[in-house]
C-alpha cells in the first residue's frame, strides 16, 4: 500500500514540478502571432476572385489554417495546391471541380462603346482595376486585372469579355523538352500522369 | 603596336569550324528584293515608333521610325520607295511569331536622302555625338542588339581600362566579321578611333581568333601604317571565346561580376560591325541600313558573304546563293551553336543577323533521342561559366527553381557547349531557357499578386472607413434632426415677416431652401435607386413611371437650387446696400455663414484628399478636389473680405478670387492626367479604326501623336516643380485650352468611330441580306439596332462637332457645377446656367436611354413595331430638341465665361 | 578518454540508432524530404536528446532509485522528455525567433521520437554513469543527425528520379534506408563495447 | 519546305554517346579479366556469362513490366557493364545462384526501382556484391589460389569450373585458399612479420598474383583516363588516401600493420579505384567533390580492412560514400564565372 502511495506521490510530485516549469515558461516566454496564415496567404494567387467561397484570398488562407481543403483555388491551380501541400506537409490533391477549373491567364476587357457607365463593375472589382465614373465609359487597367471574373456578372449590358492573354514575341518562352526518349514513352502515359510528386 | 597578353577561360569546345565554305567567293551584293520588311523591334528594349504612314514615299536613309524611350533605337529606310504597309509579319525570332513591321516597296532608284555627316566630331560634345549615333540607328551588331549609345553612356560610369573590339567570331560557319575586317579594314580602324575618342580607354585591344590570318594581316598592315596604339590580341580558336564575358577574361584576366556589366569593371566591348557602322555614320552620315551576313550551309550552291540591306527577306538571299530546296532541311539564323531555326524563309534580315545557315540533313542531322543523364561531367568540363550543368538539368526537370537559382542558373550564357558534348543528347540549353523563363514568370506573378493584394487591402480599408463614416453621419443626423426642425419652425415666421431682401432674411431663406434641396435630393436618390432596381428586375411600366418621377424631382431640385443661388446672390447686394450704414449685424451673420462654409468645404476637401490618397488614379475625385479647393478659396476670401468690411465698414466687392499656385499645379496635374487619358483613348480608337479599316485612320494617328505630345508637354511641366510662378501660371492658362483641343480631338475620334460603326453595321446588314435572310430575321438581329444607334451617335457627334469648343468647355465645367451643387457652396453667376445645362443633359441622356429601351422592346415584340417606331421617332425628336437646347445653353455659358 | 571516444564511434557508426538499431524511424522517414528541414530536425534532436538523457539520468538516479521505484522509469522518462521538449520549444521561440523558424515544427515532433526514450532506457540498462549518459545521448543524436542529413540529401535526388509510380515516396525511401543499412553493415565489429 | 524547328545548339560532338562510354568501360576491364582467367581459371569467364545473361534478362523484364521500350534502354549497355563489374568481383567458383542473386538484386533493386540508368543513388554492382557478401559469407570467401600454393597443385579446368559453379565439386577446398587480405585479417595475435612469414596467403606467389590483377586493372583505368571517360580525381584521391592512411599507421605501429604497398596491390584496390568509384551516376559531380569522395572511400577501405569485420572494404566504402555523395555535391560547387566565392550548401537567397 505504501509503495503504491509512494509511487503515486512521486509521480504527482514530478508532474507538479514539470507542470510548474511549463506553466512558468508559458507565461515567461509567451509569443504572439500566427504566421501560418500569412504564409498561406503569400502562396495564394491574390486574384480575390471568391471562387473558393470566401470573400478574398486572406479569408481562404484563414480557412485553410483552420482545416479547410487546399484544393479550392482554381486560379492558383495545381501549382498552388502543390505549394500549399509542401507548406502544410499534407498530400497534394487534385483541384476541386466544384469551385471551377483552372484556365489560362485572362483579363477583363470592356467593350467600351457598349458601356453605359453604370459603375457596377467598378464596385465589383476587388482590386480597383476598373476606371470610370458614372455615365462615363469605363475601362479596365489590364496590368492590374487579376482575371477574377467578378465584374462580368454585374454588368447590365454584358459588355465585359474575359480575354485570354496571348503570347507575343516578347513574352514567348521555350517549352520544356519532352524528356528521356520522348517518342518511346508515349505508350506509358499511365506511369507518369497519375503520379503526384512530393 | 605590341602583342597583348592572353589569358584563358574554363571549359570551351572545339566544334568543326566550317568557315572555309563561305570564304571561297568574294563579297556579294544581292539585288534589291521586291519588298523590304523592317521589324520595329530589331534591338533590345522598346520597339521603335513608326514615323511614316502607308503610302508615304521615302528616300534611302530617311528615318522611318524613331526611338520609343531610353532603351530603343531609330530605324531608316534601306532604299527609296513607298511604304506599302505597316503590319504584323513573321520576324526573325525563335518563337516563329509575328511582330509589327514597316514594309517598303523599293522604287529601284535607290535615291539617297540628304546625308549630314558629323564632320567635327572631335570638337563637339560627346553627348551630342552619342545622340547622333542614336539617330543613326546604331545598335550592337554582335548578337543582342543593345543600342550603342546606351552602352557607351554606361561606359562613362567608371574610367575605362580596356576598350575591347570583339572580332573573335567563334561560332562555326560564320565569317561575316572576318569578311568585314578584310573588306573595310580602314573603316574599322577609323571607327575604333572615333569610339576611343568617345570613351578614352587606357588600352584598346582587338580580340581576334587565330583562324583568321588574312584579317589579322590586313589589320596589322593598317595599324602599322597609321602607327596606331591599338593592340591586336590573337586568341586561340575555342568556342565560345567570342562571348563578351569570355573575351574579357581572355584579354584581361578579369571576370565580369555576376549581374553586372563590363562597364562596372571598366571595360567596354564593341563588335567590329558596330565600329564600322559608327564610322559610316559619322564620316558619311549613313545610317545603319545594311550589314554583312554570311550565307552558308550545304543546301547552298554558292555560299558566300553578302552586304545586304536590312529588311531583305531570307528567301531572296537563298535564291541569290542558289539554294537547293530539296537539300534544305534546317534554316538557321545565326550559327549552329546559338542560332535559332526559322519557320519560313519569309523573315527579313535585321540588324543583328550575322548568318543564314541553310543546312542539309546530312550536314546537321536531327538530334538523337534524349537519354538519361549519367552525370558523366562532360558538360561541366565544357561549361565556360564553370556551372554544374547536370545539376541544373536535374533542378530544371523537377522545377526546383530556388535550387536552380542557387546553382547560378542565371549565369548561364546559353552558349550550347554543354548540349554539344552531352553523350545522352539532352537538350540542356532548352531546359535552362525554359526554367529561366519560368522563374521570371514566377517572379512577375509574385509581384503582381503582391500588388493585387495591396490594392485589395486598400480597397477594403477604404470601404470600411466609408461605412464607418456613414454610420457616424447617420448617428449625427439622428441627433441633429430635432434641433433642426425647431430651427426651421423659427425661421418660417421670420421668412413670412420679411418680404424685403434684407440680409438676415436672405440667410434664413437660403437655409430653408437648402433644407428643401436636401430633402428633394434624398427623394431623388431614393427614386433613382428604385429606378435602378426596376431596371434590374425589368419592370417596364414601373421604369417609365419612375423615370418620369425622377425627372420631375430633378427639375424640382434644380429649381430650388436656382432659387438658392438667387437668394445667395442677393445677399452681397444687400450687404452692399447696408454697407453705407453702420450695420455690423447682418455682415456678422454673413461672416458666420461664410466661416461655416469654409469649415464645411475644408472638411469635405480633407475627406476627398484622403480618398484620393487611397486611389490616386481617380479622376473624378481629383476634379472634385480642385473645385472644392477653388470654393474654399472663394469662401475664405469672402470671410476675409467680410471681416474686413466689419472692421472698416467698407462695402464688400466681388472681385474674382485669386488662385494659388498650388492650385494651378494641381490643375496642371489633372490636365496632364486628362491628356494621358486622351492619349489612351485615341490609341484605342486607332486600334479600333485599324480593325475596321476606317478611312479616318491617318487622322487619328495624327491626333494620337498630338495627344502624346500634349501629354508629354504636360508631364514635363509637372516634372519641373521648380518652375517660376509666372511659368506655372502661363502653363495653367494654356492648359484649359489644351483640354479643349483634346476634347475636340476626342470628338473627332468619336466621330470617326461612330462613322466606322455605321459602316460596319451597314456592312453586316448587307451581309445578312446577301446570306438570304429575310427582313424579319435581319430585324431580329442586333445589327439594325446598332445601325440606328450608330447613326444617332454620328448625328449627335456631328452636331457637336460644329461647336466643339463650347461642348468641351461644358464638359470641363460640368464637374465644377456638380461639385458646387453638392457642396452647397456660394453661388456663382453661372450657377443658373450650369444647372440648366445639367438638366438638359440629363434629359438628353434619358431620351437616349429611352430610345435604347424602345429599340430593345422592338426586338422583343416585333408585332408592335409600328407603335414603337412611332415612339422612337418622337423620342428622337425630343432628344434632338433637348440637344439643341443644351447646345444653346452651353454656348451662352461660354459667352458668359468669356465675358467674365 | 578512449572509452568516451569509443562510445561516440559506437553510437554514431557501429550501433547507429537508425540504421542499425532501427529506432526513430518515423522522424527519419518523415522529415527527410528536404535537406533544410532535415538539418533543422537534426539540430533540434541533438539538443533535446542530449538534454533529455541528462535529465532522465538525474531523475532516475536521484528520484526513482532512492525510493526504489525503478519500475516507474518508462513513464517518468516520457514525462521528462515531454517537458524538456516543450520547454525547449518555448524558450527557443521566445529567445531566438530565427532558430525557431529553422527548427520550427520539429521540436514538438521529437517527443514522438522513440530514439529519445530508447537512449534513456539504454542508459539505464547499460548502467552508464553521468558523463557516459550524456555522451551516449549526444552520440546517438549525432548518429541520427548524420544519417538523417545524408539521407535527406539523397532523397532530394531520388524524388526527382524516374521511380516507378508504385514505389514513389516512402516506398523507395524505405528501400534506400535498407540499402543504407546494408552499407552500415560494413562497420560491423568495428568497435566492441 | 518542311523546316526542322529545334533548339540550339544544332550540332553535336560525334561518336561519344552514352552507349559508347559504357562499351569503353567494359573494354577496359579486359586486361583484368584476362589476368584473372589466367591466374584463377575459367570460373571468372563463366561467372561473366551468367552475370550478363541475368542482367539482360532482369533489365528487360523490369522494362517490360514498366512498359518502356526494351530495346532502346538495353542498347545503352549499362546493364551489361554492371554485370561485367560484378562478374569479375565475385570469386571465380562461386555457385551460380550467388551470381544470379547478386546481379538480379543489383539490377532490380539498386537500379531499376530508382528509375533505371542515371537515377540510381548507389552503385548497383557494389549493392549486389554487398548483399551476397552479407547473405552468403562462406561461398564468398572461397577464392581460388595460385596453382603452386594450393593442395591440388593446379588450376581448375573449364569442366571443373562448370561443375563447381553449377553442381558442387567435392574437392573444391583443395583449390581454394584465403586471399592475402583475408589471411592478414586472421593473423590474430601474430605480429606482421610473423604473419608474412607463416601464413600461406601472404607468401610471394599469392601476393604476386594479386599484384598482377591490380596492375591489369590499373592499365585499364589509365586507358579510361586517357579516353577522358573518367577524370583522375577519384582514383588518385582514393589511392592517395589509402596510401596515406596505411602509411601513417604503418609508421606508428609497424609491428601490427601491413605496408602501404600491400594495401595498394591486394584486394580490389585498383579495380575499385578505377572502375567502381568512378561510376559517374552514384559519385560526386564536381572535381572537388570527386576528390573528397575518393578520399572518403580510401579512408573507409583502410578502416574496414584494419578494424572492421570484413577483409576488404571496397564495396562498403563505396556504398557509404555513395550515401554521402549528394550532400558532398551540395557543398562542393565550383566557383561560377563572375562570382567571388563558390556557393555552398543550400542557403537560398544568399548571394555574393
Amino acid at each position: 500500500m505504501l509503495t503504491v502511495l509512494l509511487a503515486i506521490g512521486i509521480l504527482v510530485l514530478l508532474s507538479l514540478i514539470f507542470g510548474a516549469i511549463l506553466g512558468y515558461a508559458n507565461v515567461r516566454f509567451h509569443v504572439e502571432g500566427d504566421p501560418i496564415v500569412d504564409q498561406i496567404d503569400a502562396l495564394l494567387p491574390q486574384t480575390q476572385c471568391g471562387q473558393c467561397g470566401h470573400p478574398g484570398c486572406r479569408p481562404y488562407a484563414e480557412a485553410i489554417a483552420n482545416g479547410e481543403a487546399i484544393n479550392h483555388c482554381p486560379p492558383g491551380g495545381q501549382a498552388t495546391i502543390q505549394a500549399l501541400a509542401d507548406l502544410l506537409d499534407v498530400e497534394a490533391i487534385p483541384l476541386d471541380g466544384d469551385h471551377g477549373t483552372e484556365t489560362a491567364k485572362r483579363v477583363a476587357v470592356i467593350r467600351e462603346d457598349e458601356c453605359i457607365g453604370c459603375t457596377k463593375c467598378i464596385q465589383a472589382c476587388p482590386v480597383d482595376a476598373i476606371l470610370g465614373a458614372a455615365k462615363q465609359m469605363h475601362t479596365v487597367i489590364a496590368d492590374e486585372c487579376t482575371g477574377c471574373d467578378l465584374c462580368v456578372e454585374p454588368c447590365p449590358v454584358d459588355c465585359i469579355d474575359m480575354v485570354e492573354v496571348g503570347v507575343t514575341a516578347k513574352t514567348w518562352s521555350w517549352d520544356k523538352p519532352q524528356g528521356i526518349a520522348a517518342t518511346s514513352l508515349n505508350i506509358i502515359a499511365t506511369d507518369r500522369q497519375t503520379e503526384v510528386a512530393h | 603596336m605590341q602583342a597583348a597578353k592572353i589569358f584563358s577561360f574554363h571549359g570551351g569546345i572545339h566544334p568543326a569550324e566550317n568557315k572555309a565554305q563561305s570564304l571561297q567567293l568574294p563579297l556579294g551584293r544581292p539585288s534589291l528584293p521586291s519588298e523590304l520588311i523592317l521589324p520595329l523591334g530589331q534591338h533590345i528594349g522598346q520597339s521603335s515608333r513608326p514615323l511614316v504612314k502607308v503610302g508615304d514615299k521615302v528616300l534611302k536613309g530617311e528615318t522611318i521610325a524613331i526611338n520609343n524611350g531610353f532603351l530603343s533605337s531609330f530605324l531608316h529606310a534601306p532604299t527609296s520607295g513607298t511604304i506599302t504597309a505597316i503590319e504584323e509579319r513573321l520576324i526573325a525570332h525563335p518563337s516563329g511569331l509575328s511582330d509589327l513591321c514597316i514594309i517598303i516597296s523599293p522604287d529601284g532608284h535607290d535615291t539617297w536622302t540628304t546625308l549630314e555627316p558629323l564632320h567635327h566630331w572631335q570638337d563637339i560634345s560627346k553627348t551630342d555625338v552619342l545622340a547622333y549615333l542614336s539617330e543613326m540607328g546604331i545598335i550592337g551588331m554582335g548578337g543582342a542588339g543593345f543600342p550603342t549609345q546606351v552602352k557607351l553612356q554606361g561606359a562613362y560610369k567608371n574610367p575605362l581600362t580596356h576598350f575591347i573590339i570583339n572580332a573573335a567570331e567563334c561560332e562555326p560557319y560564320i565569317t561575316a566579321d572576318d569578311m568585314l575586317i578584310r573588306e573595310k579594314t580602314l573603316e574599322l580602324v577609323l571607327g575604333i578611333e572615333i569610339l576611343q575618342h568617345l570613351v578614352q580607354a587606357d588600352h584598346v585591344v582587338i580580340g581576334i581568333e587565330d583562324n583568321k590570318p588574312t584579317a589579322i594581316a590586313a589589320l596589322q598592315a593598317v595599324l602599322g601604317k597609321r602607327n596606331s596604339k591599338i593592340q591586336i590580341a590573337v586568341v586561340p580558336t575555342k568556342y565560345p571565346s567570342g562571348g563578351e564575358k569570355q573575351l574579357i577574361q581572355l584579354l584581361t584576366g578579369k571576370e565580369v561580376p555576376s549581374g553586372q556589366y563590363p562597364a562596372d569593371i571598366g571595360i567596354l566591348c564593341q563588335n567590329v560591325g558596330t565600329c564600322v557602322a559608327v564610322h559610316d555614320a559619322i564620316t558619311f552620315g549613313k545610317p545603319l541600313i545594311s550589314r554583312f551576313t554570311t550565307l552558308t550551309g550545304d543546301a547552298l550552291k554558292a555560299p558566300q558573304n553578302v552586304e545586304v540591306l536590312l529588311g531583305t527577306p531570307v528567301a531572296h538571299l537563298l535564291d541569290y546563293a542558289e539554294s537547293e530546296p530539296k537539300k534544305l532541311n534546317r534554316l538557321i539564323m545565326g550559327g549552329p551553336m546559338m542560332g535559332y531555326t526559322l519557320n519560313s524563309a519569309a523573315v527579313p534580315i535585321v540588324k543583328t543577323s550575322n548568318c543564314i545557315l541553310a543546312a542539309s540533313k546530312k550536314e546537321l542531322p536531327p538530334p538523337a533521342p534524349e537519354q538519361a543523364c549519367i552525370r558523366c561531367g562532360m558538360c561541366e568540363q565544357a561549361c565556360p561559366a564553370s556551372l554544374l550543368p547536370q545539376q541544373l538539368l536535374w533542378f530544371s526537370k523537377s522545377q526546383e527553381f530556388e535550387k536552380a537559382e542557387h546553382h547560378n542558373l542565371f549565369d548561364c550564357i546559353e552558349c550550347g557547349a554543354c548540349s554539344y558534348v552531352c553523350p545522352s543528347s539532352i537538350p540542356l540549353v532548352q531546359y535552362y531557357r525554359h526554367t529561366k523563363s519560368s522563374i521570371r514568370e514566377a517572379r512577375e506573378a509574385t509581384v503582381k499578386s503582391d500588388l493585387a493584394k495591396q490594392r485589395f487591402e486598400a480597397r477594403k480599408a477604404r470601404q470600411d472607413a466609408e461605412a464607418a463614416e456613414k454610420e457616424a453621419k447617420r448617428l449625427a443626423r439622428q441627433k441633429a434632426t430635432p434641433s433642426k426642425a425647431a430651427e426651421e419652425k423659427k425661421a418660417a415666421p421670420a421668412n413670412a415677416a420679411a418680404p424685403l431682401a434684407a440680409a438676415p432674411a436672405t440667410t434664413d431663406e437660403s437655409k430653408k431652401l437648402k433644407v428643401d434641396i436636401a430633402i428633394g435630393k434624398s427623394k431623388l436618390k431614393k427614386l433613382q435607386k428604385q429606378l435602378l432596381e426596376a431596371q434590374e428586375n425589368e419592370h417596364v411600366e414601373e421604369i417609365s413611371n419612375l423615370q418620369l418621377q425622377v425627372t420631375e424631382q430633378e427639375k424640382a431640385v434644380a429649381l430650388l437650387e436656382e432659387q438658392l443661388a438667387k437668394t445667395v446672390e442677393a445677399a452681397p447686394i444687400a450687404a452692399e446696400a447696408n454697407a453705407t450704414k453702420p450695420a455690423p449685424a447682418p455682415v456678422n451673420d454673413e461672416l458666420k455663414k461664410a466661416k461655416v462654409d469654409v469649415a464645411l468645404i475644408g472638411v469635405k476637401l480633407k475627406k476627398l484628399q484622403k480618398q484620393l490618397a487611397d486611389t490616386p488614379d481617380d479622376q473624378e475625385l481629383k476634379d472634385k478636389i480642385t473645385t472644392f479647393e477653388a470654393d474654399l478659396k472663394t469662401a475664405q476670401d469672402t470671410v476675409s473680405k467680410l471681416s474686413d468690411s466689419t472692421q472698416t465698414t467698407m462695402s464688400a466687392s466681388t472681385t474674382e478670387p485669386k488662385t494659388a499656385i498650388s492650385d494651378e499645379l494641381k490643375k496642371l496635374k489633372i490636365d496632364a492626367a486628362i491628356a494621358k487619358a486622351a492619349v489612351k483613348k485615341v490609341e484605342k480608337a486607332l486600334k479600333k479604326a485599324e480593325e475596321i479599316q476606317a478611312p479616318e485612320i491617318n487622322a487619328i494617328r495624327q491626333q494620337l501623336k498630338e495627344a502624346q505630345q500634349r501629354a508629354d508637354e504636360l508631364e514635363n511641366a509637372l516634372a519641373n516643380p521648380a518652375t517660376t510662378t509666372t511659368k506655372t501660371e502661363t502653363i495653367a492658362e494654356v492648359a484649359p485650352n489644351s483640354v479643349d483641343a483634346d476634347a475636340a480631338k476626342k470628338r473627332k475620334i468619336d466621330l470617326a468611330i461612330a462613322k466606322a460603326g455605321v459602316k460596319k453595321a451597314e456592312k453586316n446588314i448587307q451581309l445578312l441580306k446577301e446570306q438570304g435572310k429575310d427582313e424579319s430575321e435581319i430585324e431580329a438581329s442586333e445589327w439594325p439596332k446598332k445601325l440606328i444607334e450608330a447613326q444617332e451617335k454620328l448625328a449627335a457627334l456631328e452636331a457637336e462637332e460644329s461647336t466643339p469648343v463650347t461642348t468641351s468647355v461644358a464638359t470641363h465645367v460640368e464637374g465644377t457645377t456638380e461639385a458646387i451643387a453638392k457642396s452647397q457652396a456660394k453661388a456663382e453667376p453661372e450657377m443658373d446656367l450650369a444647372n440648366q445645362i445639367k438638366k438638359e443633359k440629363i434629359a438628353v441622356a434619358l431620351a437616349k436611354a429611352q430610345i435604347n429601351k424602345l429599340n430593345k422592346r422592338l426586338e422583343s415584340a416585333p408585332e408592335d413595331a409600328d407603335s414603337i417606331n412611332q415612339e422612337i421617332t418622337s423620342t428622337e425628336q425630343r432628344l434632338q430638341s433637348a440637344e439643341a437646347l443644351l447646345e444653346k445653353l452651353i454656348h451662352s455659358q461660354t459667352n458668359l465665361q468669356e465675358n467674365r | 578518454m578512449t572509452e568516451y571516444l569509443l562510445i561516440l564511434v559506437s553510437t554514431i557508426l557501429v550501433n547507429n540508432f537508425v540504421l542499425v538499431q532501427f529506432l526513430g524511424l518515423c522522424p527519419f522517414m518523415g522529415v527527410s524530404g528536404k535537406l533544410e528541414t532535415s538539418i533543422g530536425m537534426a539540430m533540434a534532436t541533438t539538443f533535446v536528446l542530449t538534454l533529455s538523457s541528462l535529465c532522465s539520468y538525474l531523475t532516475y538516479t536521484y528520484i526513482l532509485q532512492p525510493f526504489g521505484l525503478e519500475y516507474l522509469q518508462t513513464i517518468s522518462f516520457i514525462l521528462v522528455i515531454a517537458v524538456v521538449v516543450q520547454f525547449t520549444e518555448m524558450v527557443v521561440h521566445k529567445t531566438s525567433p530565427l532558430l525557431y523558424r529553422v527548427l520550427g515544427i520539429f521540436l514538438p515532433l521529437i517527443t514522438t521520437n522513440c530514439a529519445v526514450l530508447g537512449v534513456a532506457l539504454q542508459n539505464i540498462s547499460k548502467q552508464n554513469g553521468f558523463v557516459e549518459s550524456i555522451l551516449y545521448g549526444f552520440g546517438a543524436a549525432v548518429g541520427f543527425s548524420f544519417v538523417l542529413v545524408l539521407f535527406s540529401a539523397m532523397r532530394e535526388r531520388i524524388n526527382v528520379a524516374d521511380v516507378p509510380t508504385v514505389f514513389k515516396g516512402s516506398a523507395i525511401g524505405m528501400i534506400t534506408a535498407g540499402l543504407m543499412a546494408l552499407a552500415f553493415m560494413g562497420f560491423t565489429a568495428l568497435v566492441q563495447i | 519546305m518542311a523546316l526542322l524547328r529545334i533548339t540550339s545548339p544544332h550540332t553535336q560532338r560525334a561518336g561519344r554517346r552514352t552507349a559508347w562510354v559504357m562499351q569503353m568501360v567494359i573494354l577496359a576491364t579486359i586486361p583484368g579479366i584476362v589476368v584473372q582467367t589466367w591466374l584463377f581459371g575459367w570460373g571468372t569467364l563463366i561467372n561473366l556469362m551468367i552475370a550478363c545473361i541475368t542482367a539482360l534478362l532482369s533489365e528487360a523484364a523490369i522494362l517490360a513490366i514498366r512498359r518502356r521500350q526494351v530495346g532502346f534502354f538495353l542498347k545503352d549497355y549499362s546493364a551489361l557493364l554492371t554485370a561485367v563489374l560484378l562478374g569479375v568481383a565475385l570469386p571465380p567458383v562461386v555457385p551460380w545462384w550467388v551470381t544470379v542473386t547478386a546481379v538480379a538484386f543489383a539490377i532490380i533493386f539498386a537500379k531499376q526501382l530508382y528509375g533505371g540508368l542515371g537515377n540510381n543513388p548507389f552503385n548497383p554492382a557494389m549493392v549486389g556484391y554487398a548483399i551476397v557478401l552479407v547473405s552468403f559469407p562462406v561461398p564468398m570467401s572461397q577464392w581460388l589460389g595460385v596453382h603452386s600454393m594450393v593442395s591440388a597443385g593446379e588450376t581448375m579446368s573449364f569442366m571443373q569450373s562448370l561443375q563447381a559453379i553449377f553442381h558442387q565439386l567435392p574437392v573444391i577446398d583443395s583449390y581454394t585458399m584465403a586471399t592475402p587480405l583475408d589471411g592478414f585479417k586472421h593473423k590474430d595475435l601474430l605480429d606482421s612479420q610473423t604473419a608474412f612469414s607463416s601464413i600461406a596467403a601472404l607468401q610471394g606467389p599469392s601476393l604476386n598474383s594479386w599484384l598482377w590483377v591490380n596492375l591489369a586493372y590499373l592499365v585499364g583505368g589509365l586507358a579510361l583516363i586517357g579516353l577522358r571517360i573518367i577524370t583522375w580525381h577519384t582514383p588518385v584521391a582514393l589511392l592517395g588516401a589509402l596510401l596515406v592512411m596505411s602509411g601513417a599507421f604503418h609508421l606508428l605501429d609497424p609491428t601490427n600493420t601491413a605496408t602501404p604497398f600491400f594495401h595498394l596491390i591486394t584486394g580490389a584496390a585498383m579495380f575499385g579505384a578505377f572502375f567502381i568509384a568512378t561510376d559517374p551516376v552514384s559519385s560526386c559531380t564536381s572535381n572537388r567533390g570527386k576528390l573528397i569522395y575518393g578520399a572518403g572511400i580510401g579512408i573507409l577501405i583502410y578502416i574496414i580492412r584494419s578494424w572492421g569485420g570484413y577483409p576488404d572494404g571496397v564495396a562498403f566504402g563505396v556504398l557509404l560514400m555513395n550515401f554521402a555523395a549528394p550532400l558532398i555535391d551540395y557543398y562542393t560547387q565550383p566557383r561560377t564565372y563572375g562570382h567571388k566565392k563558390a556557393k555552398t550548401g543550400l542557403k537560398v537567397g544568399e548571394d555574393n
